[in-house]
């Protein structure tokens, strides 16, 4: 493929990358969100792209979802839930942001030297997508363990998971990668609804613990 | 013929140990009595009591049960079995090796455990306290008794007594250490064998103090008698032990004539002479010490007993 | 379509159609029959893949011998839990912990369940056994949640959410392995074939490759409640239907070790990739050690035996990463007879929580006196699954410590001690609950003892007796797994 | 014609099948007469046989494989010189707790916990005996363990019966792990489990160094080697008693066998310094045993120690015979591991005895405890003779059994100094004192426990309706009590009966005994060492009679009946008498400071206080708290720091899982 093809799908690719940062960097739900809704779309372009790139015309179709149900309608939804559940002003960040950014550097640095040794003889862009994949699902990871927040935390697996779409789609001819990401649209629904169905405003299992385990007579 | 004369010569030191057992102890009353200044009953006032005792009639404590009964004759018999079959004038004779010295301590063993049990029968306290003082003294005599008999055994190759006595006598053996310690082990667990001062006295009857004789205190009559009797042939068969082993000259082997058994007869009253003296001097120089520093004497006796046998084990020329 | 086909298409399809069927059906005592009829009808179509000819494998689906021993032990325990569950949910209904419509979606999910576990075994495709064990996992997740009681719920958010990062896991995994085996394989579905990968791993690139285990190791691993990735199991286990705890431990943690196993083959075809063995058998340590101390302190009698479960996956984790014939068939037989105890235990455990009214062991006493039939059930599993002899496990046992101890006396010494700690847990419970001052209601049970005394049966026979056949097979496979 | 260990195990599969019979009429009345009728016909049968083997061809081995246990090797069993001799114990003493069991099972509360499992119990034993390979071995060690934790188990309801059943049993499974890895090392890593194989293969210096520790903890915890005896006390009283007196009698040989067939036979040539280890450890095992029975006041718990001590014994003359063999003098070798095995055959016989008489006490004064009893051989005199007589022969006095395997073991020390290395030398002789003070003490052990329980006065209301107990237990009773006399009265048998045993073990044996003249036993020549038992028995008969019937013909035999002398008190009471603990206090006092950390107060009011002087006497188990308690603590420590990992967020579940994959991670990147 021609330098300009692989130049912009590398370009998409690192530009996710940046989004994640920035959402490492969000200390507000509602920023968040945003920053997220920035990242689908972003996605939605770069699966464009591979799209077009490989003629693989049923990757438009995860592009479309990507672009309206990650970067609309979940948005819209959980901005609703966070009014309902009144929590649109909290600050919940668990670990700090610095220390947080930094740790998100050292991952980013940890999938480059991983991917690096892949040997050259692959597809470079395949590598190099993979690198970056790699890098936003480990900090999609982080966003979910240093936020306390459900909301948040849904958001982090969200982008998690726009890493795999972005690998999936990366990789030439993978099959299935629709119905994987319309399964993975499924299940972020899932966690959506439970987290509204549930009402749990601060951790995932703001169910309290404690109580709990007298029932269970767990805890001496 | 000759089997029956064998025989007739074993029988023969059967009754010898226990003509004199009586003897050896009348001898050693008399003797401290003298060193006490006192005249002292006279050399057969022992027999003279055994009778007196058989005569009377038995008063047997409402809760004595019929083992109570048979324990003197047990402890008697025992006595008796072990005494014979130490040398006393004559080694080899025909039943020398029904059993050697590992056997001989462990019948004085058994019937030391029928005398406990028989204290502990009728159910009082004194009985009590004479048969478990009985067992802690005897928890660390015997073992002091076999290590000695280790020592015995590893110079002499042999757990017999007849053997220990010819090798013992032979001229090329001469003195050594560890026979030294065991010598004075041995003393000191006789002593306590035979509940002598300081481990134990004898002639008194105060509670606090009493071992042997709170645990016979409900025996009268004829079982009382057999007791006695036992306690005697005890001290000569110690008496006859230590000589045997320690002084055997003048112990005439199996099927020499008549003469020299007379000869080895008179030589053996003379040894038992000796030692009598010998132990009514000790006893009469020193005081019986609490019970509670028994079992120091008694370790003691242990410790030399184990160093022996160490000493051999470490070089046979010690 | 020959004969076997159907007999792979019978596991799949019966499955699905009961599923349908049930979903309809509002008559609950009609559905748990049809539940258990449907299972029957799976067992028979699966223990038919013996006597009929192996279809070729094909792009979808495979049978070979290794997953056969998978299918038909699942599809065995699936068939008498759903005759435990007709029993076991009879009660619910009576105590109203369920409703009709709650059992028509249980009945249903059961069967989806299976089909999800049983498409996972034959599937020959990485991307096909994928989803199947997230379908598998996802109809547990609604199952676990069926109580609707507060704990219930949070356990099954627990497991869902924990599961959701495993399939994200597993998939980058999976998608790794597809861009390993691409530029060798070429483009398209045959990347994603099983069969044809292991033929040519020896040319992928390891470096892809290793990244991909880790991912699939722990996004699996996650299934198969390794620690530290075991949080949600004990939860799942003790606050879902005692059934559903059953097949969890029975099954589901298989399947998730199957797919293991899988990648491991597929690793170890390829030289210059990391060897898989030590990575297992690391966590293999870690969770036979972790569980067995995390046993004393349980008071929820279900939430022990979750913990037990954690501990033997973690000894056939560290069987079958020890490798060679010894150990693999140790870790194969171990697997098979742990299935068998621990859905064995469970039987009698719900059958023990309904009649007591309770899962707390320190209100469960005396069980021998008051339920003999339970409660001496209760004792011969747990000192099964302690591994006394005579019952299976103590074979397996056996085989892995010595084993282990002849190759790397350093590693058994951690293994015996493990053993050992998990032992004395699991003794001290059982002490307690089966024997003492009877405590708790004595009032007698209607169970159904078929299912629990039939496992126990085939343990104990497996401890003494193993039919040459069957040995043959598993030494086979043994050396397939190498 | 089937082999002989085919018909053995026929033996085997017809308990089996007695017990799954116990299980199914077990709550019936007449399922105690079936069950143990059943056991006593079969172990009977089985001794025959195996002592047909034993003098019919001492020299023949027959073999047979089944189908059954580890699949490519099968099930393999074997007999030999040493199996059959110990069948000989096993049976025996299985027939006998059988036949005592007829009249004490109808005691039973509850039968149905117990029927099933004795003759499963019996099964085990005997497997254990027959296995020929690693696997059979095992499975056979610990079902016999899980059949007499099930015993231990039957009266349940009391609290501390539960706590041994579990301290037993985690001790069981410590030992079959040890056992386990042992063998394991032995069989190497391509799994060669026949005990055939393991013969042929010459173990180098390590592993054989390895498997010895590992057989000593595994057997040494099974046998009560100290410190691994603490389940033993536990566990042994709280069984009925006759199952008591098989775990004790019997069990514990069971594991002395596994010893000597892994050690003796499939280990090959052994260092001379695992016969150091063996004697301090048979050394300080004798000692401690009988020190512990000595403090206790329980009857059952005493006769448990004082099996400990016994064991002390059986391993000093193992340890013995393994320095000989060591340094190639075979004829010491064989003299020491006769009285080894002669050890184990008379304490298989006294112990059971033993305990079958507490149990007879048991179940007419439903009293274990000694400070309860007391005068029972008035109510039970014939109990209490062989009650006597089985403490004579334990406390190894002349003419018993017991003494003549001490004297044996005695013998072989007086061989020790030809022995060359040091170690042996300082060591042997040392041991032989603790062995005398074992032997001195064991006596005064058994003084206190006849004395107590069945001479003085009643200590309580309990004993007061004491009566005889019935024919079976009497029968099996006596019948013991006739073998220790025999034991003791013709040792020369049972030597050349275990000759044939040395000699495929050390590949040499004792001299011929039953030649000697008067049947007096003779083990190197008549000039160095002998013993006739016969003879001392008969002279001590003659001579007591004789001694009676002179003084009854010539002197008084006049008797009167009268109070007993209590310083001039009217009757006093019997808490007067002296107690199990008063009794021991002189040896504590002397012992128990160092061996217990044993501590008495006095608390004496000033003179004129009413109030009572109190003597408190605290007892330190040494053991335990040096060993178990640390451990017992770690353990809880452990659970306590790990527990909290039960109650974590979600969120923090998700931060391990990120860990762990950052980690692995980095393991790859960072790999070579």
């Amino acid at each position: 493929m021609n330098g300009l093809t692989f130049d912009i799908a590398h370009l998409l690719a690192g530009g996710l990358v940046l989004v994640s940062f920035m959402m490492l960097y969000q200390d507000r739900l509602f920023a968040l969100i945003n920053v997220f809704a920035l990242h689908a779309i972003v996605l939605a372009l770069s699966v464009a792209w591979q799209a077009y790139v490989q003629e693989a015309h049923h990757l438009y179709v995860t592009a479309a979802i990507a672009l309206i149900f990650k970067a609309i309608v979940i948005p819209v939804g959980l901005h609703r839930i966070i009014q309902r559940l009144g929590i649109h002003r909290d600050i919940e960040t668990a670990v700090g942001i610095g220390s947080t950014m930094l740790a998100g550097i050292g991952l980013v640095a940890l999938s480059m030297v991983l991917m690096l040794r892949v040997t050259p003889e692959a597809d470079p862009l395949a590598r190099e997508d993979l690198a970056f994949a790699l890098s936003i699902i480990l900090l999609g990871l982080l966003v979910m363990v240093t936020r306390r927040n459900a909301v948040s935390q849904v958001v982090g697996f969200m982008s998690l998971e726009n890493g795999l779409v972005l690998a999936a789609t990366g990789a030439k001819g993978m099959p299935l990668v629709v119905e994987i990401s319309v399964a993975f649209s499924i299940l972020i629904a899932f966690i959506v609804i439970g987290v509204f169905l549930f009402r749990i405003r601060e951790r995932f299992d703001s169910v309290d613990v404690g109580a709990l385990d007298d029932y269970r007579g767990e805890r001496r | 013929m000759a089997l029956i004369l064998e025989l007739a010569v074993q029988g023969a030191q059967m009754m010898l140990v226990l003509l004199l057992a009586p003897l050896l102890t009348g001898f050693v009353r008399k003797v401290k009595a003298r060193l006490q200044r006192r005249r002292g009953p006279s050399l057969i006032q022992p027999y003279r009591d055994l009778l007196r005792l058989m005569r009377k009639e038995v008063v047997l404590a409402d809760t004595a049960s019929w083992l109570f009964r048979v324990i003197p004759y047990l402890i008697f018999a025992a006595t008796w079995v072990a005494a014979a079959l130490i040398p006393t004038f004559a080694t080899g004779l025909t039943f020398s090796w029904t059993a050697d010295l590992i056997a001989i301590v462990a019948l004085l063993g058994s019937a030391r455990f029928f005398l406990a049990l028989a204290g502990m029968d009728v159910g009082t306290s004194f009985g009590g306290i004479g048969a478990s003082r009985e067992v802690m003294i005897a928890s660390l005599a015997e073992p002091a008794m076999l290590l000695i008999v280790f020592s015995l055994a590893l110079v002499a190759g042999a757990t017999q007594l007849s053997t220990v006595a010819a090798v013992m006598g032979s001229p090329e053996l001469g003195l050594r250490v560890s026979l030294g310690m065991s010598l004075i082990a041995l003393v000191m667990v006789a002593l306590a064998e035979n509940a002598r001062i300081p481990v134990d006295n004898p002639s008194t009857h105060l509670e606090l103090t009493m071992v042997h004789e709170a645990m016979v205190l409900e025996y009268s009559g004829r079982h009382l008698a057999m007791i006695e009797f036992a306690a005697f042939l005890k001290l000569l068969l110690y008496v006859s032990l230590i000589s045997c082993v320690f002084i055997p000259w003048g112990l005439v082997t199996a099927r020499s004539g008549p003469g020299a058994y007379a000869l080895g007869v008179a030589v053996y009253i003379g040894k038992l002479a000796v030692a009598g003296i010998l132990l009514a001097v000790f006893e009469t120089a020193i005081a019986k010490m609490r019970v509670f520093r028994v079992p120091d004497f008694l370790g003691a006796a242990l410790m030399l007993a184990l160093l022996g046998t160490l000493l051999l084990f470490v070089s046979r020329s010690l | 379509m020959t004969a076997p086909f159907d007999a792979v298409a019978a596991i799949l399809l019966i499955p699905v159609g009961a599923a349908a069927l049930l979903a309809a059906l509002p008559n609950y005592k009609m559905s748990a029959g049809l539940n258990v009829a449907a299972s029957f009808l799976t067992l028979l179509a699966a223990l038919s893949l013996f006597v009929t000819d192996r279809p070729q494998p094909g792009q979808y689906l495979l049978v070979d011998d290794l997953n056969i021993v998978f299918i038909v032990l699942n599809t065995f325990v699936g068939f008498t839990t759903s005759v435990f569950s007709a029993s076991y949910i009879a009660h619910e209904l009576e105590t109203g912990r369920l409703t009709a419509p709650n059992l028509r979606f249980y009945h249903a999910m059961y069967q989806i369940m299976m089909f999800g576990m049983n498409l996972a075994f034959v599937s020959n495709n990485i991307g096909l056994m994928w989803v199947a064990v997230e379908l598998a996992t996802l109809t547990t997740v609604l199952m676990v949640g069926i109580y609707r009681t507060h704990e219930a719920l949070e356990a099954a958010w627990k497991y869902f959410i924990l599961g959701s990062v495993g399939i994200a896991l597993a998939l980058f995994g999976t998608i790794l392995v597809y861009m390993a085996a691409q530029p060798v394989v070429g483009e398209g579905t045959n990347a994603m074939v099983w069969t044809v990968l292991i033929e040519q791993a020896a040319l992928f690139d390891p470096a892809l490759l290793n990244v991909a285990f880790v991912f699939l190791l722990l996004g699996y691993g996650t299934k198969v409640g390794l620690a530290p990735l075991h949080a949600w199991l004990p939860d799942a286990h003790a606050e879902g239907p005692t059934p559903i705890s059953a097949v969890l431990s029975g099954l589901l943690l298989n399947v998730a070790l199957y797919a293991v196993l899988r990648f491991k083959m597929l690793l170890a075809a390829s030289p210059e990739a990391i060897a898989p063995g030590p990575l297992m058998v690391a966590m293999g340590l870690t969770s036979l050690i972790f569980a067995a101390f995390m046993l004393y302190r349980r008071r929820d009698i279900k939430r022990l035996f979750a913990y037990s479960s954690i501990e033997h996956m973690g000894i056939i984790v560290f069987a079958f990463g020890m490798g060679g014939p010894l150990a693999n068939f140790a870790g194969l037989l171990h697997m098979v007879m742990h299935s068998l105890t621990k859905s064995a235990i469970f039987f009698a455990v719900g059958h023990i929580a309904q009649v007591k009214g309770t899962q707390k062991i320190a209100d469960i006493r005396g069980l021998t006196e008051t339920h003999p039939g339970l409660g001496w059930a209760l004792v011969v599993g747990v000192v099964a699954i302690a591994g006394l002899p005579p019952l299976g496990i103590f074979m397996s046992e056996f085989l892995v410590v010595s084993s282990t101890f002849a190759r790397q006396p350093l590693l058994a010494i951690p293994l015996v001690f493990g053993l050992l700690i998990a032992f004395g847990a699991l003794l001290l419970r059982l002490t307690g609950v089966a024997f003492g001052e009877p405590r708790g209601s004595t009032a007698p049970v209607e169970a159904s003892y078929v299912p629990m005394y039939s496992h126990l049966a085939l343990v104990a026979g497996a401890g003494i007796y193993l039919p040459a056949p069957l040995v043959t097979w598993f030494q086979h496979v043994a050396t397939i797994l190498g | 014609m089937t082999s002989i260990v085919s018909l053995l195990l026929w033996g085997v599969a017809a308990f089996l099948g007695a017990a799954v019979l116990a299980v199914a009429v077990s709550r019936r009345g007449s399922a105690t007469h079936l069950v143990y009728g059943a056991t006593l016909g079969i172990s009977a049968a089985m001794f025959a046989i195996a002592a047909a083997a034993l003098i019919g061809d001492p020299a023949g081995v027959s073999t047979v494989t089944l189908p059954l246990g580890l699949p490519w090797i099968g099930a393999h069993f074997r007999l030999d010189a040493l199996s059959a001799f110990f069948l000989v114990v096993v049976n025996l003493g299985g027939a006998v707790a059988s036949l005592y069991g007829l009249g004490y099972g109808h005691h039973e509360p509850a039968p149905h916990r117990v029927l099933p499992f004795f003759p499963a119990f019996l099964a085990g034993m005997n497997l254990v005996v027959l296995a020929d390979d690693a696997f059979t071995f095992l499975l056979s060690w610990e079902f016999m363990s899980l059949a007499s934790w099930a015993l231990v188990m039957a009266h349940h309801r009391e609290q501390d019966n539960t706590r041994a059943g579990y301290i037993y049993l985690v001790m069981a499974s410590f030992g079959t792990l040890a056992l386990l890895l042992a063998f394991g090392l032995l069989a190497g890593p391509d799994g060669t489990y026949t005990f055939d194989a393991m013969r042929a293969a010459e173990p180098s210096g390590l592993v054989a160094a390895a498997a010895l520790v590992l057989m000593l903890l595994g057997a040494g915890s099974k046998a009560g080697l100290v410190p691994l005896h603490v389940w033993l006390p536990l566990a042994h009283p709280a069984a009925p008693s006759h199952v008591s007196a098989l775990m004790s009698g019997v069990m514990t040989k069971v594991a002395v066998y596994g010893f000597i067939r892994v050690i003796f036979d499939l280990l090959g040539e052994p260092a001379w310094w695992s016969g150091v280890v063996v004697l301090f450890l048979g050394g300080l095992t004798a000692v401690l045993g009988i020190l512990y029975a000595l403090m206790e006041k329980d009857l059952k718990r005493l006769l448990a120690y004082s099996t400990i001590e016994n064991i002390g014994v059986i391993f000093v003359s193992l340890g013995l015979a393994l320095a000989f063999k060591a340094n190639a003098m075979p004829s010491a070798a064989a003299l020491a591991l006769t009285a080894a095995l002669f050890h184990v055959l008379n304490h298989s016989f006294f112990k059971s005895l033993l305990f079958f008489g507490a149990g007879a006490v048991l179940t007419v004064t439903g009293e274990r405890n000694m400070e309860k009893l007391g005068g029972l051989i008035h109510r039970m005199p014939l109990t209490s003779f062989v009650f006597l007589v089985g403490c004579v022969s334990i406390s190894a006095l002349p003419p018993f059994n017991g003494f003549v395997s001490e004297w044996l073991a005695f013998q072989a020390i007086l061989q020790s100094p030809d022995l060359p290395q040091w170690g042996l030398k300082v060591m042997v002789p040392a041991v032989g004192g603790l062995l005398a003070l074992s032997a001195a003490l064991a006596a005064a052990c058994f003084v206190k426990a006849f004395g107590i329980t069945f001479l003085g006065r009643p200590r309580s209301a309990a004993v007061e309706q004491a009566r005889e107990v019935d024919r079976y237990s009497l029968a099996a009773m006596f019948i013991l009590a006739g073998l220790c006399l025999l034991a003791g009265i013709l040792p020369g048998l049972v030597i050349d009966g275990l000759s044939p045993v040395t000699l495929s073990l050390i590949g040499n044996r004792m001299p011929v005994q039953m030649a000697q003249p008067w049947l007096s036993i003779v083990p190197i020549a008549e000039s160095r060492s002998s013993y006739n038992g016969l003879l001392v028995f008969v002279f001590i008969a003659i001579s007591a009679s004789l001694a009676a019937f002179v003084i009854h013909r010539f002197a008084s035999h006049a008797l009167r009946r009268g109070p007993a002398w209590g310083c001039g008190f009217p009757d006093v009471t019997p808490a007067a008498q002296y107690t199990a603990v008063s009794f021991a206090q002189p040896i504590r006092r002397v012992f128990g400071t160092f061996a217990f950390r044993a501590r008495e107060k006095v608390e004496m009011p000033p003179p004129g206080a009413t109030a009572p002087a109190r003597l408190t006497v605290e007892i330190h188990d040494v053991v335990w708290e040096t060993f178990y308690q640390p451990i017992a603590g770690a353990v809880g420590y452990a659970t306590e720091k790990l527990n909290r990992l039960q109650f974590l967020t979600i969120r923090r579940y998700l931060t391990l899982v990120f860990l762990y994959l950052v980690t692995l991670l980095l393991v790859l990147a960072l790999w070579p």
